[in-house]
Parts: C-alpha cells; sequence; structure tokens
C-alpha cells in the first residue's frame, strides 16, 4: 500500500535515530527527549484546534490527564498479553486512551464550541481544572496519592520507538486531514466562519470534529507520559500544563505542524539546559528567563519561529536563498 | 536582531555539563527550593548542609571530602524525576537524599531505584514510598504511626469523645494522616462527626468551620501545613470554635504562631523531635544551627541532619562506594543517635522511632509527651 | 438556622474580596479587550508592597485607620507604576497584533511575576502587618458581623460606584469608553489612546492594591503565589457577571462567593474549585456574554 | 411544479422595537434575473441574510421550490442550492484562490476521515474531480492563473468575481449578490454584466441582485423589487418602477410645495 510508504520510511529513519541516541546519550538526556515526545504530541493535536481551526482551548491538559489515568488504571489493573507481547498490550491501551479522551473531547466541545475566543477559552479552562478535581476526590485511581507503579518498557530503545510510533501516526494524520476537504474545512472556520457556513461548511460539526481530534492524541500524550514516569497524580495536570502546550503551538507558529514539533522540543530542552545556570548561581531562575523568554517572543517574532511556514518552506526561504 | 534572539534560543541546550573532581564523594540531592512548599525544602537543605559541613570538618569519609550537589524540583513531580535522573546519570552521585513530599518521592525513589543508587528520605511519611524498592529508605516515621500518634493522644490525654477532620485534598500526606487517625479514633471508641476538606492554597475556610461548628465537635484534626493551619485556627476563633485544635508535623515552623498569633495558642501536633529535649546531642544541633543560620531549626531541619548523618555513616561502614553496598549498609542502621531520637530501620527500611507530641505556645514549642511505636 | 446566615455573610464577604480584583481584570478587558493574567499578580506584588514599607518605617504592629490608609496609598502607588511598567513594555507593542499572542505575553508577565517573586520575595510565606483590629460590630446568637468583613464590603461597593462614575460622568470616562468602542476613531477625535490606556491601567492596578491590602488584613499570609488561585477566581466572576462591566464584575463575585460558601457547607467541600468553574460553564453556554453583557452580534 | 423558484411570504424581522423588514412578499421565477433595489437603509441585505439563514425571519416564510426554509441552518440553506456573496467581500483571505473554491465544493465531497487517513481510491479520485472542477470555474473567469496566491493579494474587481466563483462552486440553483458592483468603474461593471449573463446561461442559474447602480439594475433585471423602510413599494419591469411616483419619491423625496 502506497499509503504507508512515507510514514513507514519516517518512523524507520526515527528508529534508527533512538538506536544512535541509545549509546550516546546518558539517561538523563533520554528522560528529557522521550518527554520531548509527549510534548510534540501534545503541540501538534493542540495546533490543529488553535493554530488550524482558530479556537481557542486551554482545557488541553484535561484531556492529557484522562489518557494518562486510563492508560495507568488499565495497565496496573488488567493485563491480557503475555509479557512477551507487553508492547501490543500498551499498544492498545495506548488507543484505549485516546479514545476515551476523545469520547470527553466530544462531550466538551458539544457545548462549548459556541462560544468565541476568551470565552471558548476559559470554558475549557474550566473543564480542565473540573477533570482535574474530579481526580483528585476519585479514589480508586488514589486521589491526591496519585496512581504508582505504572509499568515502563524497560529499555530507552523501546520508549523511544513507541513514542515515535506514535509522533508518526499523529503527523501523518494531521498531515494529511490538512490536506484534504476537511482540513480545509477546519481552516475556513479559522478564517471566517460566517462565509463558511454560507458556503456549505458545517462550522459547529467541524470543530468538534477537530476538537475529538486533537483531544483522541492528547490522551495518547497522556498515556504515553503516564508509562515513561511510572507514578502520576493530579498535579501533574493543572492549567499551566495547558499553558505549556499552548505557547508550544505559538512559539512554532500558529499552523504549522514542524514548527509545533521544534517548538516542543525546545520548551523541553530549555529549563533543562538552563538547569547548570541554578547550579553556579544557586538560585533557580530557569522559570524567570523562561518566561521573560515568552515575552519577548511575543513582541520580536510574534509569528512565531515558522510562521505558518512548514520547515520545507522555510528551508526553502531561508537556507536555499543564502546557498 | 531577530535572528541573534532566535539562535541564542537554540544555543542554550549546548550549555548542560559538569566537571567531576577526583578525591570527592558526591551526594545528590533534590528539594523543593521554589514553588508551594518551598520552605520545607529550604530548611531540610541547611539540615543536610549542617550535617556535611561538620563532617567534612572532621576530615570527611575514607579521608575524601564530601560534595552536595541540590537540585530544585519546584515542588513538581517530573521535576523532582528528571532532577533525580540528573543526579544520578550527570553528576555520578553514589547516594541521594530526596525531598520532603512524598508525591515527589514517590516520582523520584523508583528511578533511584532503577539505577541501583540508594535512595534517603528525610521526611516522606507516605508508606508507599519505600515500596518503590531495597534502595529506598527513610528516616521518619510514616503516616500510620503519626495518626496513631495524634489519636491515643485526643482519645487518652484530652479524653476527646466527637471529634472533626479538616483535610487538605490536595496533599497526600494530609489525607494519609486524616485516614490513619479516623480509624484509629474510631477504634478507640471515639466518633468523627465531620470530615470535611480544603486545598493548598486557600484563603477562606469559614464555609467548612461553620459546618463544623454546627457538629460541635470536643476537638478538630487538621494534619495540613502550617501555611494554611495559622489561617484556620484564627477563622475558628473568630466563628467562636474554641476547641483543641490538633495536627501533625506540618504544623512544625515559627510562621506557624506569627500567623495564626493567640488562635493557635495551646494547640497540639506530633512532631519528630522537640527543641526542649535535654539530649545534649539535640541542644548541640541547635547551637550549631543557630550559628550558622541564626534561626532555630525546625522538624524538617532535624531531619535533613539526620539523614544526611545515616547515609555518610552508612558510606564511613560500607567496603566500597558502590550503592549495593552502601544500601546493605543503610539497612543495618539501629539504634542511630540522631537528634530526632534513636533510629533505627525496619525490614521495609521505614524508621521505627517514638514521636513527640507538642503544645504551641508562642514562639517555643512546649513539649507534652513522648508516644513510641 | 444561624449557619445559614453564617454562611450568608461568609459568602459576601467572600464576594466582595472576588469584586476588587475582577474590577480590575473588566476594566483592563473592558477598554483592551485583553484578560490581563498578569492583573492577579500586580495585586501580590501590592500585597509585598504593603508588607516591607510597613516593616521600613515601623508601623507593622500598631493597627489603626491611619496604618490602613497609608498601606493601601502606599500598594495604590506601587501597583499603578508596575502597571504601567507592564502596559508599556509589554503590552503597548503588540497593540494591534493577534488576541492569542497578547494572552500569552500576559501569562508570560504573571510567571515572570510569579518566579521572581519567589527569588526577590523569598518564596516562604510572610505575615502581613497587623493592620487594624478586627472586632464584631453586632451579634445574634452566634452569629456576628465583624468590622472586617463590613469594611471589605463598603470599600468594593464603594470602588464599584467609583468606577461608574468615572466611566459614565466624567470626561476622561468617556473618552475610556471612546477607545474600548474604537481606538483608531476615537485618536482621530483628538482623544488620545495610549494615555487613556495607560490611564486604564493605573485605575486597574491601584484597585488590584487597594484589594491586596484589605485580603492581607484578613487573610494575613502572603507569598509570592499568593495570585495565582484567587486571581483565577475573581477573573470568572468578571466573566460570569459580563467581563468589560463594571457592575456585572460585582455581581459575578458575589454569586461567585456565595455559591462557593454554600457548595463547600451543604455539598462537598472538595468540589470547591470546580463548582466555581461549573457555574460559569452553565451561565455561558445559555448567556454568552455573561450575565449582563452585551453579546455583540457580528454585522454580516 | 410552479415554475416559482424562490418564495417570500411576508417575512418580518424586528430588531427589538424597530422593523427592519416589514411582511415583504415576493417570488422569482426560475432562470430569473430579479433585482432587489431601495435607498440605503432599506433592508435589502437583511432580505438577503433571512434568505439564507443568517437571520430567522420573526415572522413570515422563506420557500425554495415549495419547500420551508425555517429553521434551518445557513449551511443546510446552502446545501439546497441557495448561496451568496457578501457586501463587504468575505474571502477566505490567508487562503490560496483554489482553497477558496474547494473549500465550498466540501458539500459534495464523498470520502471520509477513514479514506484520507489510508489515502484510499475513493479519497484520490473524489479529491481530483474536485480539484479540476474548481480549476475549471476558474478558467472560466480567467481565475486560474492566480490559483496558488492568497486571496488578499488579488486586486479588488478580481476579488469580486472570486467570490462569485467560490458561490457557484457550491453547485447552487439559485445565487444572490449583494452589491456586486461596489466601488467599480465603469468597464468593470459593464465586464460584470457580462459575466452575470454568462453564468445565467451557461449554469442556467436564477440570479438575485442587491445594486444602487441603477445602469447595471434597469439593464440587466428582468423583474426588480423596490425595498424602503423594510416596505415593499413597488414590484415590476424596469420601464415600469424607473417612472412610478412612489419610487421616486423613496429616493429622491417629494419636491417642496411653493
Amino acid at each position: 500500500m502506497k499509503a504507508f510508504k512515507n510514514p513507514a520510511l519516517a518512523l524507520l529513519g526515527l528508529c534508527l535515530l533512538g538506536v544512535a541516541l541509545n549509546f550516546s546519550v546518558n539517561a538523563y538526556i533520554q528522560l528529557i527527549l522521550l518527554f520531548a515526545g509527549v510534548n510534540c504530541l501534545l503541540s501538534m493535536s493542540l495546533n490543529l484546534v488553535n493554530g488550524y481551526t482558530g479556537q481557542f482551548s486551554l482545557g488541553h491538559a484535561g484531556f492529557m490527564a484522562i489518557g494518562a489515568y486510563f492508560s495507568a488504571y488499565a495497565s496496573t489493573r488488567w493485563s491480557f498479553a503475555p509479557s512477551s507481547l507487553l508492547v501490543v498490550q500498551y499498544f492498545v491501551f495506548t488507543l484505549g486512551a485516546g479514545l476515551v479522551a476523545a469520547v470527553a473531547g466530544f462531550l466538551v466541545g458539544l457545548p462549548s464550541l459556541r462560544l468565541k475566543g476568551d470565552y471558548l477559552a476559559i470554558v475549557t479552562l474550566g473543564f480542565g481544572e473540573i477533570i482535574r478535581v474530579a481526580l483528585l476526590n476519585m479514589d480508586f485511581v488514589g486521589g491526591p496519592r496519585g496512581l504508582s507503579g505504572i509499568p515502563g518498557f524497560g529499555s530507552f530503545l523501546w520508549s523511544f520507538a513507541f513514542a515515535s510510533l506514535w509522533i508518526v501516526i499523529c503527523f501523518f494524520t494531521i498531515w494529511r486531514v490538512m490536506h484534504s476537504s476537511h482540513g480545509r474545512g477546519f481552516l475556513s472556520v479559522r478564517e471566517d466562519e460566517i462565509a463558511a457556513e454560507a458556503m456549505g461548511i458545517n462550522t459547529t460539526r467541524m470543530k468538534v470534529k477537530a476538537f475529538v481530534l486533537s483531544s483522541f492524541f492528547a490522551g495518547v500524550a497522556g498515556a504515553l507520559f503516564a508509562h515513561f514516569t511510572n507514578f502520576i497524580n493530579p498535579s501533574s495536570f493543572t492549567f499551566l500544563q495547558s499553558v505549556n502546550a499552548v505557547i508550544m503551538v505559538v512559539l512554532g507558529g500558529m499552523g504549522s505542524m514542524t514548527g509545533s514539533i521544534v517548538a516542543a522540543i525546545i520548551i523541553t530542552v530549555l529549563p533543562e539546559a538552563l538547569r547548570p545556570l541554578q547550579e553556579l548561581t544557586g538560585v533557580d531562575l530557569r522559570m524567570v528567563i523562561y518566561s521573560l523568554s515568552l515575552v519577548l517572543m511575543m513582541i520580536l517574532r510574534p509569528k512565531g519561529l515558522f510562521g505558518d511556514m512548514e520547515l520545507s518552506d522555510v528551508w526553502r526561504k531561508y537556507v536555499r536563498r543564502s546557498a | 536582531m531577530k535572528n541573534l534572539f532566535v539562535a541564542l534560543l537554540l544555543v542554550l541546550p549546548l550549555l548542560s555539563g559538569c566537571t567531576k573532581k577526583e578525591n570527592e564523594i558526591v551526594i545528590g540531592e533534590y528539594d523543593s527550593l521554589t514553588g508551594s512548599d518551598a520552605t520545607f525544602g529550604l530548611s531540610t537543605n541547611k539540615g543536610v548542609r549542617l550535617a556535611l559541613d561538620e563532617i567534612n570538618a572532621a576530615g570527611g569519609v575514607k579521608g575524601k571530602k564530601i560534595s552536595l550537589v541540590t537540585l530544585d524540583d519546584q515542588g513538581k513531580n517530573e521535576e523532582a524525576a528528571s532532577a533525580t535522573t540528573r543526579l544520578i546519570t550527570q553528576n555520578n552521585v553514589v547516594a541521594i537524599l530526596g525531598g520532603v513530599a512524598s508525591g515527589r518521592s514517590k516520582a523520584a525513589a523508583p528511578i533511584a531505584q532503577s539505577h541501583g543508587v540508594p535512595f534517603v528520605s528525610p521526611a516522606s511519611t507516605n508508606p508507599d514510598v519505600t515500596k518503590a524498592g531495597d534502595y529506598v529508605f527513610r528516616v521518619c516515621f510514616i503516616d500510620p504511626f503519626q495518626g496513631l500518634v495524634m489519636a491515643k493522644f485526643a482519645s487518652e490525654n484530652l479524653k476527646v469523645k466527637k471529634a472533626a477532620i479538616l483535610r487538605d485534598v490536595k496533599n497526600d500526606y494530609s489525607v494519609g494522616l486524616a485516614d490513619v487517625f479516623s480509624a484509629e479514633f474510631k477504634k478507640r471508641g471515639g466518633e468523627i462527626v465531620a470530615d470535611l476538606s480544603y486545598q493548598a492554597g486557600d484563603i477562606d475556610f469559614k464555609a467548612q468551620l461553620t459546618q463544623i461548628r454546627s457538629k460541635n465537635p470536643d476537638a478538630i484534626y487538621i494534619p495540613g501545613y502550617y501555611t494554611e493551619v495559622g489561617l484556620i485556627a484564627q477563622q475558628a476563633r473568630q466563628l467562636g470554635l474554641k476547641v483543641p485544635l490538633m495536627g501533625g508535623d506540618g504544623w512544625d515552623s515559627d510562621k506557624l504562631y506569627e500567623i495564626g498569633k493567640d488562635a493557635i495558642n495551646g494547640n497540639y501536633y506530633s512532631n519528630h523531635y522537640t527543641t526542649e529535649s535535654t539530649d545534649p546531642a539535640v541542644t548541640e544541633f541547635i547551637k550549631k544551627f543557630k550559628a550558622k543560620y541564626s534561626e532555630t531549626p525546625d522538624a524538617l531541619a532535624a531531619l535533613g541532619y539526620d539523614a544526611a548523618k545515616i547515609l555518610v555513616a552508612a558510606i564511613e561502614r560500607a567496603p566500597d562506594l558502590s550503592g549495593k553496598a552502601i544500601r546493605d549498609e543503610l539497612a543495618k542502621t539501629k539504634d542511630f543517635p540522631g537528634v530526632t531520637g534513636k533510629i533505627s530501620l525496619n525490614e521495609n527500611r521505614d524508621a521505627v522511632k517514638s514521636a513527640v507530641v507538642i503544645q504551641v505556645d508562642g514562639n517555643n514549642r512546649k513539649f507534652i509527651t513522648t508516644i513510641t511505636p | 438556622m444561624q449557619d445559614f446566615v453564617q454562611h450568608l455573610i461568609n459568602g459576601v464577604s467572600l464576594g466582595s474580596i472576588y469584586a476588587l480584583i475582577a474590577l480590575g481584570y473588566t476594566m483592563v478587558y473592558g477598554i483592551l479587550k485583553m484578560i490581563n493574567f498578569a492583573h492577579s499578580d500586580v495585586y501580590m506584588v501590592g500585597a509585598f508592597a504593603a508588607y516591607y514599607f510597613a516593616r521600613w518605617i515601623g508601623i507593622e504592629n500598631d493597627p489603626g485607620l491611619s496604618t490602613l490608609l497609608t498601606l493601601i496609598v502606599v500598594s495604590m502607588i506601587c501597583c499603578s507604576l508596575l502597571g504601567l511598567v507592564i502596559e508599556r513594555l509589554a503590552y503597548r507593542p503588540l497593540r494591534n497584533s493577534p488576541k492569542l499572542n497578547v494572552l500569552i505575553t500576559a501569562i508570560g508577565v504573571s510567571l515572570f511575576l510569579e518566579y521572581s517573586g519567589q527569588v526577590v520575595f523569598g518564596a516562604d510565606p510572610k505575615v502581613f502587618p497587623e493592620v487594624m483590629k478586627d472586632f464584631v460590630i453586632f451579634s445574634i446568637g452566634n452569629v456576628e458581623v465583624r468590622s472586617f468583613d463590613v469594611t471589605v464590603l463598603v470599600v468594593g461597593l464603594l470602588a464599584m460606584l467609583a468606577l461608574q462614575f468615572l466611566l459614565f460622568k466624567t470626561k476622561i470616562g468617556r473618552a475610556m469608553r471612546a477607545v474600548s468602542a474604537n481606538p483608531m476613531v476615537a485618536s482621530l477625535m483628538g482623544v488620545n489612546p495610549d494615555r487613556i490606556i495607560a490611564f486604564t491601567f493605573v485605575v486597574g492596578s491601584s484597585l488590584a492594591g487597594v484589594g491586596s491590602v484589605l485580603v492581607g488584613m484578613k487573610y494575613p499570609k502572603i507569598d509570592p503565589l499568593m495570585g495565582m488561585m484567587i486571581g483565577l477566581k475573581a477573573f470568572v466572576a468578571a466573566v460570569l457577571g459580563g467581563i468589560g462591566n463594571v457592575g456585572g464584575a460585582v455581581l459575578g463575585a458575589m454569586i461567585m462567593g456565595l455559591s462557593e460558601e454554600m457548595v463547600v457547607a451543604y455539598l462537598s467541600s472538595t468540589y470547591r474549585d470546580a463548582l466555581a468553574f461549573g457555574i460559569l460553564i452553565v451561565i455561558l453556554i445559555f448567556k454568552p456574554a455573561g450575565l449582563l453583557g452585551k453579546y455583540s452580534v457580528e454585522k454580516v | 411544479m410552479s415554475d416559482v423558484l424562490l418564495e417570500a411570504r411576508k417575512i418580518t424581522m424586528r430588531f427589538g422595537g424597530l422593523k427592519a423588514v416589514d411582511s415583504l412578499e415576493f417570488q422569482i421565477k426560475k432562470g430569473q434575473l430579479a433585482g432587489l433595489i431601495g435607498p440605503n437603509g432599506a433592508g435589502k441585505t437583511t432580505v438577503f441574510n433571512m434568505l439564507t439563514g443568517v437571520y430567522q425571519p420573526t415572522s413570515g416564510e422563506v420557500l425554495l421550490e415549495e419547500q420551508s426554509l425555517q429553521g434551518l441552518a445557513p449551511y443546510e440553506i446552502s446545501h439546497r442550492g441557495v448561496t451568496r456573496t457578501f457586501q463587504n467581500i468575505r474571502l477566505f483571505k490567508n487562503l490560496t484562490v483554489l482553497d477558496n473554491v474547494l473549500i465550498a465544493g466540501h458539500q459534495h465531497v464523498k470520502y471520509g476521515l477513514f479514506d484520507t487517513l489510508l489515502q484510499t481510491e475513493n479519497f484520490r479520485t473524489d479529491e481530483k474531480r474536485l480539484q479540476e472542477k474548481a480549476i475549471d470555474l476558474l478558467k472560466i473567469f480567467h481565475l486560474e492563473d492566480k490559483a496558488h496566491k492568497p486571496a488578499t493579494s488579488l486586486p479588488y474587481g478580481e476579488q469580486r468575481k472570486l467570490e462569485i466563483v467560490r458561490a457557484l462552486a457550491t453547485d447552487p440553483k439559485i445565487i444572490l449578490l449583494d452589491e456586486p458592483a461596489a466601488g467599480m468603474n465603469h468597464s468593470e461593471t459593464h465586464h460584470l454584466m457580462e459575466t452575470i449573463a454568462k453564468i445565467r446561461e451557461e449554469f442556467k442559474l436564477t440570479v438575485l441582485l442587491i445594486e444602487h447602480d441603477m445602469k447595471l439594475v434597469m439593464g440587466i433585471c428582468e423583474n426588480i423589487i423596490v425595498l424602503d423602510h423594510g416596505v415593499k413599494i413597488e414590484e415590476g419591469a424596469p420601464a415600469k418602477v424607473q417612472n412610478s411616483a412612489k419610487v421616486i419619491e423613496a429616493y429622491l423625496g417629494v419636491e417642496e410645495k411653493e
């Protein structure tokens, strides 16, 4: 099937990179790379809502939490596959986590998508907080104690391959949707909802579709996060986490897939890279520098790193011209 | 100008890396130096540094100096996890002194366990922490014991029949203590008339306290942190609730009285150690701590101090610096004369030690009784 | 029955605190159509300004009206200056860039104030100076109405009336409403939008200063992250009442305070925060522009 | 089936106390080119918004081929074959000219999400058909060479034309043009008249036109409805409307009696 050609190639490339990284970098950098993978999924999926469809969601962490808790609960309570096929079992639970988060995305999306701009942001923020407080009060998932002992993948190689698989799935899904009539429907909603509706686009259904697809991959990101940290509790899915996802989308450039990926990597690596600074000065300035660079970024380069161009266009525009 | 800025952003990641001197034993520590529970992190860190300075002054261990690398977890679980991994793989520490909050310890301990690096938590009292594996230890008692202490004290010493509970639902430390207290208190024939909750960071508790007032309990158990307890005490007195208030080691800080003022006076809480103890080791520790930091050490500082001392003693006894050797020595800790009392580690690597009950009396902490397990 | 009355009093006093901060959000949003996330951290800086000033001139433990007023004035000045600086450096360059960029900048400024606050002021909570003695004004049975609650309520209502007066009865108020309607046309009519927007930030921020001293008086614990949760709730209250509408902000704040109180009292205290957002979502779905907000239909 | 395509029965639109449109009646026959004129603020665009579902009439009904459009959302009305352009151009500015047209074709797309993900045969053929149809439409209006340029980069006249092309991409039965000649010079208006004539016979379309340029209206409209303050004051052929006393009075006011 021709359709699987380039995704397979991309996956192979990533796996080779994984093998290279497995031997060249120590566990600390590897953990950061895994978190970067989770953040890539988060920013690509949110880019669908904030970037392509122009709807402003501040509740992405809520869906991530649902995905994380579903797969954590599933992999600690039920396990059907023999230990050799463990990865298949994780794939099924991660898929389940995505579907559950997608259902939540539908339930959240339906009522709130009539609202515009700031109001939608606030309602999605509200849902994110409600999800977090609900998890805090659910004892069967550990409430504030959280869920610990979530099985990981044992080796970095498996974790990286699993994350790459999902990143490839997410990238190609969104890329292909955006290069189809459905994707153009999302863009029309961003450009001018009234004109889109007059031209026969059911804008509400488009927004819900974008919301559901985006929360699916947020759920998947949550599931990966649970497997990588082996312990989750409600306080890792706060409003700040949603803000982080939004920052990645804006920093990368609204409506740019590769931009979101690059921004996700930068935002995961930046705080860790600044850590030696904390050892030197003895005072932790990381967040101070991070927030300051955020403000400067918005002033110096409001369109984000890539604007709405993809890596290929940036390459053609900046590099080719100078060569 | 723009490209310069973007380039700067990209070059930063290459900054990480560190130097490792030869004649040193590196111990790692992660703590919340910023974020919501920064005050606990800071006091623990002071205790640890005081202990290590003393040891280095006395010639260090195995002829080598001990150097401490402290990283901040900002009060977040993922940060604790990445800080621990960094300490192990980047700074190649021989052992790790964990933070205070149980949530952080549960995120970090499994990582130390998987890398075979001994992990000693000075103050995480939640039972699950040491379940992460045989490399994970702690030098403080666990919630089930601390909850029992206050339940026993309430029913036997204060003769309380009807008690109310006000727990901080955001922290598993508080929920753990509240559950144990509730069970133990009922076992002793007591009645829990109300069990309400708040979230760390709240400032208004009048609604919960009015509800509790309507059940007129004889005492209220508030196993939260002093940051909220001071305000709760004030608002309870404002609502005419004059009954005694009880709590756990989360109360232990000078700021408790500063915020609560006379509303907090006369109330009780369980703690690891008392500054009034006549034990020379304790008075010595307080004198040195005041000399170095010009403030009286709270329980967390004392626990940080003991944790560092116990760890270094184990390293001293261990034949080599491998994780396994230090772990085996740590497990053999028996009746260690700690500042927070005699510490011996049992088979699940928790500390079996007595707790003290303290009464708030202005700025000093009046010793009431000791309750042994 | 007495408990219910006590809950009412608690609810109203909580509501009036949210009102003081919500007014600041509504002012800035009303004029600039921008959510000033940093507002709750300007409030935090106001509290620390009062704290350090009191210790500096040594009035931190002689409560009385003079102390209260001096601290309020000091806090208002500091907050206004901070508001001006934030507007000038962070928001003015983004005057006509997309809404999302302005929001991210606001969040950036808010994080910056919170984390640099932890570095500068120290992360440990400080004790706010005793500003005024709290006494019981009158009490029936064990229901007491205390002076703190009344002060906060009165100051809240006064602030609302003053804002209404400012907006609808003064020249500069008319100019503010003009800039809110259409900054470009307003400048054609001789109104300098930059000056008006700066003035709006001064008013909004000084309200935060007043709020911080009153909250510090009632809840004497301050720390660099104190603005986070209360700011979020005050903002929800402002949106609830119809963002941009001064009366709406106070109404939304009262509803928020009372419903939180009632839920904790009669339902379950663990769902307090979830409830606050629950109400907001229900109201916004049925009244998309908030209770008193006017829903601007887009002209086709 | 009578030859009436679009009918308005006593449609009224009330904004608070103001009656923007007051029990308006008219019928437009299949294939006809009708005009809707009246002084500024007569309620013309409000009528358009009622016909296309942007506003739901306070009372009265709109029927398309004798089927009521009451309660339908604008996109459902568009699926039934009513399309429009806007008084102030509402193109998808940052998207390309081709994308603008393709979006209007979305309602005829048969492939779903599943086909898109796996790039199935069904997806490829349907997408190719959609692209070809859009390019053909652009060719008719000589816009095909600007297909991949952003819509905003087009000059004003061509943006107007693109809006018409986009409307045609929905395969409509009737097209409502809202002041298509606004801001156009003489030669552009003339070119527009040819365009309208072309789309009528090439696509066998019914056209309803709001316009102030009397030369254009009187030139091509077969039936004209005159609106003033939301009330229909005249209807009929151009000649009849041109010298109807009521129309002149509405536009020019009554001469002062000495």
